[in-house]
């Protein structure tokens, strides 16, 4: 082996360890991702000051900001609203994702039979049922949960459904010489190995019923306090309030992220301890 | 020769050349313009079309391209933007861009008033919109005109829905109302046999010009002849349109697939009143009037979606339509 | 260890009764992969209630192959197998089956004493039970105090033993183990020969079908060794080892013995 | 063991048990979804007709059918051209997913400045950044593929993201102490390892690139160009052509469909030789 | 077989010259797992140029950590680790290392030739000399009729015999096995020892580290013998081997080497 290698010594005590991992922590996890922001932000903000472009067309941050100020508090009604109904469809979207997966899974001709009409359901344009919707569940709240659902409820069951096709064939073996009943299969060995395929999905799921909410709210929407971030943003593009526009499209985006990093936090605990995706610690 | 201005003087616009349209002609290239409609094509925009398949822009030296719209384009920002020369929108849609600081600039009113309307079951009893107090509505619920109702009729016990596009939640509920386009929500109802009865929007009062053939303020600086000669081609087009609907309709068909020849006449013929009527039929197609874009001004700050004090003249000149 | 406890109803007789029914019956099996690599050929091979026989053989000679035809896992494309009069299906669903397969096979989200319950808790024993008889097995494999380990946490050998472990919490009548032992180092290794004989030796109607690649292991454990060649896998002889049980490590000195493991060394070699 | 089992041989010929997976085969994989889709039909016709339910709220099959056949030309040319967006900006999000997937993966640091203005481009609300791509991208089928892409590109992030980072630690070992660079890491371990991720994705993001498309005619319109299934529906809806709105629906997810079993017929030859997910024959 | 190559410069003396250099050097080294498990503990460990050390002991005693500290796939707790006086990552990018993890690690995407071949091309090798190269290995371990095959059709004894052409298709300065042999039949085993013997033997330079149960490989093969105890994991003794390299099989049949063997037994059984 080379020989004119340097000599270095390895002589570290388990503190001075910590304090690195912990130092190099906070450099990746906060540091740069928000000095990364704040370059992004300036360079929004300069570029368009450079460029003279009109805060009609496309606002500066500042613009974004005094906007959100301004209306604060119609802003903060709006997402809560919005947040409740992505949060309740999202709910909806993981129970019926997950459990029909199961059910798909548990029976190859259950599953050839019935995918198509998932894959239906969630490509058919919401317009098209939309009255039905309405007439079933009531304008509204309700029916903005259901096209929530329908929205974000395909990746759900699409990566649970890979998941659980993908459990480890010894394992089955296993499971199938100690006679496993079906539903012992599936509790004990498919659905913990489907998990970090379920993750997957919840993933892109919870950020799909931010912008499911807001579909839901032009289609089904009511008027009154009670219309969230969809009707405040139809109504700030109809009065061509470009900054608050934006000021309602970066909200969904924020409660999109919120919802994404407590799934990551979730699935950080589910997984640590066995997932590579999620180990951090060597192994 | 000069149009006869009713009430701009406003110094920004030169005065357009005489005979704009023969001065275009003789410059040599045709000049490329877009015009972003507001909605896919369809009636109201028959005289352009006619203007179009009649190479009405043709003499006039443009070359013109009609970009459809859809459910969420919007023809100001694309306009505003310079990604288009003209664009259609509604008198208080220019107010409005105006009060954000686009400078838009509206030419031609194409329609006097709009053919929006409130439908009713027919035999429900409603004689008036203060009557909506305690009935489902299915609006575009932060449109002004909606707005305007609620505050003059004092609407605060109405169930209001947002208005998808679809009317089937308003079959299906004998007790609501719905919004729709006078020209042709009842035709199509009528095919379900649904029989129904209407308020037009604009007996309340509230009457915003329709359909405005608009440009920015600085296209308009910069090229007048090119805006004198698009007007007078597509005002030549309406004209034209008013009674050979069959050439209008023809065109519609091209470019939207979907529609009857049937349909697109009928609707034609609905939506005259709307385009010749009122003070166009004295004054020609495409005619606005200060006072009717003060009393809209004056709306909209009424019901607070106006609240700085911008310039109604502005907004809107009459400098570039043809001479009646 | 645990060498005086063999005092079982296996030290009466050197091989099982004649009498004792056959458990396993393998007529001319033949097992072709599906792309067309054949395992195993004309395969005959009876096994009777009682035995512990050991398969001893080249690296893929289809010894693990023959586990899965017998387990059912896999179904022969030729001959014909019978596990106690019916086919492995119905063996298996009796319940008495265990195994440790050739790779440790822990689910990687279950700690130690889950992963060795798993058996008991798919029979619906109650969670007491498992529990005790978990931390029972734990014990004799040496992994008592690694219960809430997680299987990435171990070593090879370890992992190894978790499985066998697990083989072991159930009250097997037919126990297939495929190198069970190939990870563990010679004390471990004799330790438990020991109390798997010991186990063997206490039901007499046990069965026990073990691949090892050490000739010493499989004399000394087996009432007979299947020595296997390979291309294609085949069983070249079936030796019986006429030693009563229980035999102690002095067995492992003595002429007979070494004997043996001449003939299954010369079979191998052939 | 039990011994009052019933004598069972297994006595099979090689030809008797393909003959038999033939059979298998043609039962689950056709048969029995055929019928499934035949019932489903059959129902929704006659609880409808018995009901009475009038064709405006919910048309019968044989309404759509009818609707679907005087229109047929325009159909099929609103399908062609939601079908075309819909595939390039599919692609564009497969290329675009995947690409910067594995730029965010190849450092932490990136992953954790880069990847929630990911998330933002996911839960932005098209309509409010819609001025913006019709300005950058010109009204029509550009932006309308850019929208199509906007909305199916984060399965492919996320999922293919989730997959790089399930590199099996032992592999990745393997690599390390062989001197793989990272971009040997990348190509040879950790993207073939994170195929089932990325195909859970490509399953995702192919149907959710019909709902693109159809979105993205109504916000940046149909341009110079034929008018596709967006548009279709939107006239359809104002004309109350309720059957036609189905039939054009229907087609949209037919069309979702289609990519559907493009995308599982790929996934199943990429990864049938190795992955439990898609492997089919006894191990 | 190849019993007669092994004319070798490792033949002129008994030990590696005192002269060769320090390639490994552990001094109080100590790993602690993040659970808290301490798997090693003050282990010194010098390793020469050209030796062939065996690390034996009981499952769990830390063999396979101290091969991934010396690679650096973990960090030591405390200690100071030299390789060739400077550090694994060093050592690593000289590209000299080679090794057989305990598992066979197989690409399971990729065919038995293209798992072999990976050294090779993550070199940079040319296409043509990579194939040579991964077919000449691959008849060394008796599965060149296997190239096409993938990871999952293969026994578990194959899948580590392509585990050690893989680790063999490099010319590798220094080359850690662990429990390289450990699935494989006596007969397999004894080729592979002869070829493992045969490749270190044609260069005096070369290093191996080896990890493995048997007693008797270990004195068979080794200049060195480290005997390993554990809770926790410890070297408790370095046991030289000084006999002459070619040794002949007859070599296992000498005083001497039941005697070391004792001696490493012995040790182990404190
Ligand atoms: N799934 C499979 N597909 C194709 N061939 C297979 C498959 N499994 C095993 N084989 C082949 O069958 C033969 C026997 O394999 P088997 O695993 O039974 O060997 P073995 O005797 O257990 O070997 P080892 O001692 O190495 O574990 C081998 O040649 C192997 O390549
Ligand atoms: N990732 C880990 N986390 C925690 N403990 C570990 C980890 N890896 C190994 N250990 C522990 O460290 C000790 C030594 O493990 P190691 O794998 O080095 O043993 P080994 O000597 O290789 O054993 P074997 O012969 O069974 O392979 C064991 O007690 C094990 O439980
Ligand atoms: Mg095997
Ligand atoms: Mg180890």
């Amino acid at each position: 082996m080379a020989s004119d290698v340097a000599k270095t010594i390895i002589l570290s005590k388990k503190g001075s360890l910590r304090k690195q991992f912990l130092y190099k922590t906070f450099r990746s996890e906060i540091f740069l991702p928000v000095l990364a922001f704040l370059v992004f932000i300036t360079l929004w903000q300069f570029i368009l000051q450079l460029l003279n472009i009109p805060s009609y067309l496309l606002p500066k941050p500042t613009d974004i900001a005094s906007a959100a100020f301004e209306n604060g508090t119609n802003l903060i009604e709006s997402v809560l609203t919005t947040a409740i109904e992505s949060i309740f469809g999202f709910l909806l979207s993981v129970i019926i994702g997950v459990s029909s997966a199961v059910l798909l899974a548990s029976s190859r001709i259950i599953e050839k039979s019935i995918y198509p009409y998932a894959i239906i359901l969630q490509t058919i344009p919401i317009v098209a049922i939309a009255p039905i919707i309405v007439i079933w569940f009531g304008a509204g709240i309700n029916s903005i949960i259901v096209i929530t659902f329908l929205i974000s409820f395909f990746p759900m069951l699409s990566n649970t459904l890979i998941g659980l096709h993908s459990t480890d064939q010894n394992l089955k073996n296993l499971f199938y010489l100690y006679n496993a009943n079906r539903w012992q299969l599936m509790w004990r060995l498919r659905i913990p190995g489907a998990l970090p395929y379920i993750v997957g999905g919840l993933k892109v799921s919870c950020t799909l019923s931010v912008i499911g909410a807001i579909v839901g709210e032009y289609i089904a929407g009511i008027g009154g306090s009670q219309g969230g971030l969809g009707y405040a943003i139809t109504s700030a593009a109809m009065r061509l309030e470009t900054p608050y526009l934006f000021a309602c499209g970066l909200s969904a985006s924020l409660l999109g992220i919120s919802f994404f990093l407590v799934v990551n936090y979730i699935s950080k605990r589910l997984l640590s301890s066995w997932h590579e995706s999620e180990m951090k610690t060597e192994n | 020769g000069c149009g006869k201005t009713v009430n701009t003087t406003d110094s920004s616009v030169s005065n357009p050349k005489e005979n704009t349209a023969s001065s275009a002609e003789t410059s040599g290239e045709p000049k490329k313009v877009t015009q972003v409609l507001d909605w896919f094509p369809q009636p109201t925009h028959g005289g352009l079309y006619t203007a179009q398949v009649k190479d009405f822009y043709k003499e006039n030296n443009l070359d013109v391209t009609i970009q459809p719209g859809g459910p969420q384009v919007s023809p100001v920002q694309i306009v505003s933007s310079g990604q288009a020369e003209f664009g259609l929108a509604s008198a208080d849609s220019i107010l409005l861009a105006r009060e954000q600081g686009i400078p838009i600039v509206g030419v031609a009113a194409l329609l006097q008033k709009s053919p929006s309307a409130l439908f009713y079951h027919k035999g429900d009893s409603i004689q008036s919109f203060a009557d909506l107090n305690g009935r489902k509505v299915y609006a575009h619920l932060p449109a002004t005109y909606w707005k305007y109702l609620k505050h003059t009729y004092k609407l605060d016990r109405v169930e209001e829905f947002q208005f998808n596009g679809q009317y089937t939640n308003f079959i299906n509920d004998k007790k609501s109302l719905t919004q729709g386009y006078t020209t042709n929500t009842p035709s199509s109802l009528k095919k379900e046999n649904v029989e129904v009865e209407s308020l037009l929007v604009a007996d309340s009062g509230y009457e915003p010009y329709y359909s405005i053939i608009f440009t920015t303020e600085k296209y308009l600086k910069e090229n007048p002849d090119i805006v004198k000669a698009y007007v007078a081609a597509s005002i030549k087009g309406w004209d034209f349109y008013k009674d050979h609907i069959e050439v209008g309709s023809e065109a519609l068909k091209e470019v939207n697939k979907d529609a009857s020849l049937e349909e697109l006449n009928d609707e034609a013929k609905l939506q005259k009143e709307f385009v010749y009527g009122g003070e166009a039929a004295e004054n020609g197609v495409g005619y606005m009037s200060l006072e009717r874009w003060q009393t809209l001004n004056e709306q909209l700050h009424e019901i607070g979606e106006l609240k700085k004090n911008e310039d109604v003249q502005k907004a809107f000149t009459t400098e570039f339509l043809p001479e009646k | 260890m645990g060498e005086k406890k063999i005092e079982t109803k296996h030290s009466d007789f050197l091989l099982p009764s004649s009498a004792a029914r056959t458990l396993v019956n393998l007529q001319q099996v033949e097992k072709i992969y599906p792309n067309g690599m054949i395992a195993v050929q004309d395969v005959n091979l009876k096994i009777k209630e009682g035995e512990f026989v050991s398969f001893v053989g080249p690296s893929g000679c289809g010894k693990s192959t023959i586990f899965r035809l017998i387990t059912g896992l896999t179904e022969p494309s030729a001959g014909r197998l019978e596990i106690l009069g019916g086919n492995p299906e119905a063996a298996r669903k009796s319940g008495r089956l265990s195994f440790v397969f050739q790779d440790a096979t822990l689910m990687p989200w279950c700690n130690v004493i889950d992963n060795v319950m798993l058996p008991l808790k798919l029979q619906g024993i109650p969670k007491i039970q498992q529990k005790e008889e978990a931390e029972r097995v734990l014990e004799l494999v040496g992994l008592k105090d690694y219960h809430k380990s997680l299987p990435r946490q171990l070593s090879g050998g370890m992992k190894m033993r978790v499985s066998i472990a697990r083989s072991l919490v159930v009250n097997p009548g037919l126990l297939l183990m495929d190198e069970p032992f190939g990870a563990l180092d010679e004390i471990t290794r004799q330790t438990l020969q020991q109390e798997l004989l010991s186990i063997w030796g206490k039901d007499p109607k046990m069965t026990v079908l073990f691949v090892t690649h050490n000739v010493f292991e499989a004399v000394y454990l087996s009432t007979k060794i299947a020595v296997m060649t390979s291309s294609p896998g085949k069983i070249a002889e079936l030796i019986d080892v006429p030693i009563p049980y229980p035999r102690d490590s002095d067995f492992r000195t003595t002429a007979s013995f070494s004997e043996i493991v001449t003939r299954v060394n010369g079979a191998l070699k052939q």
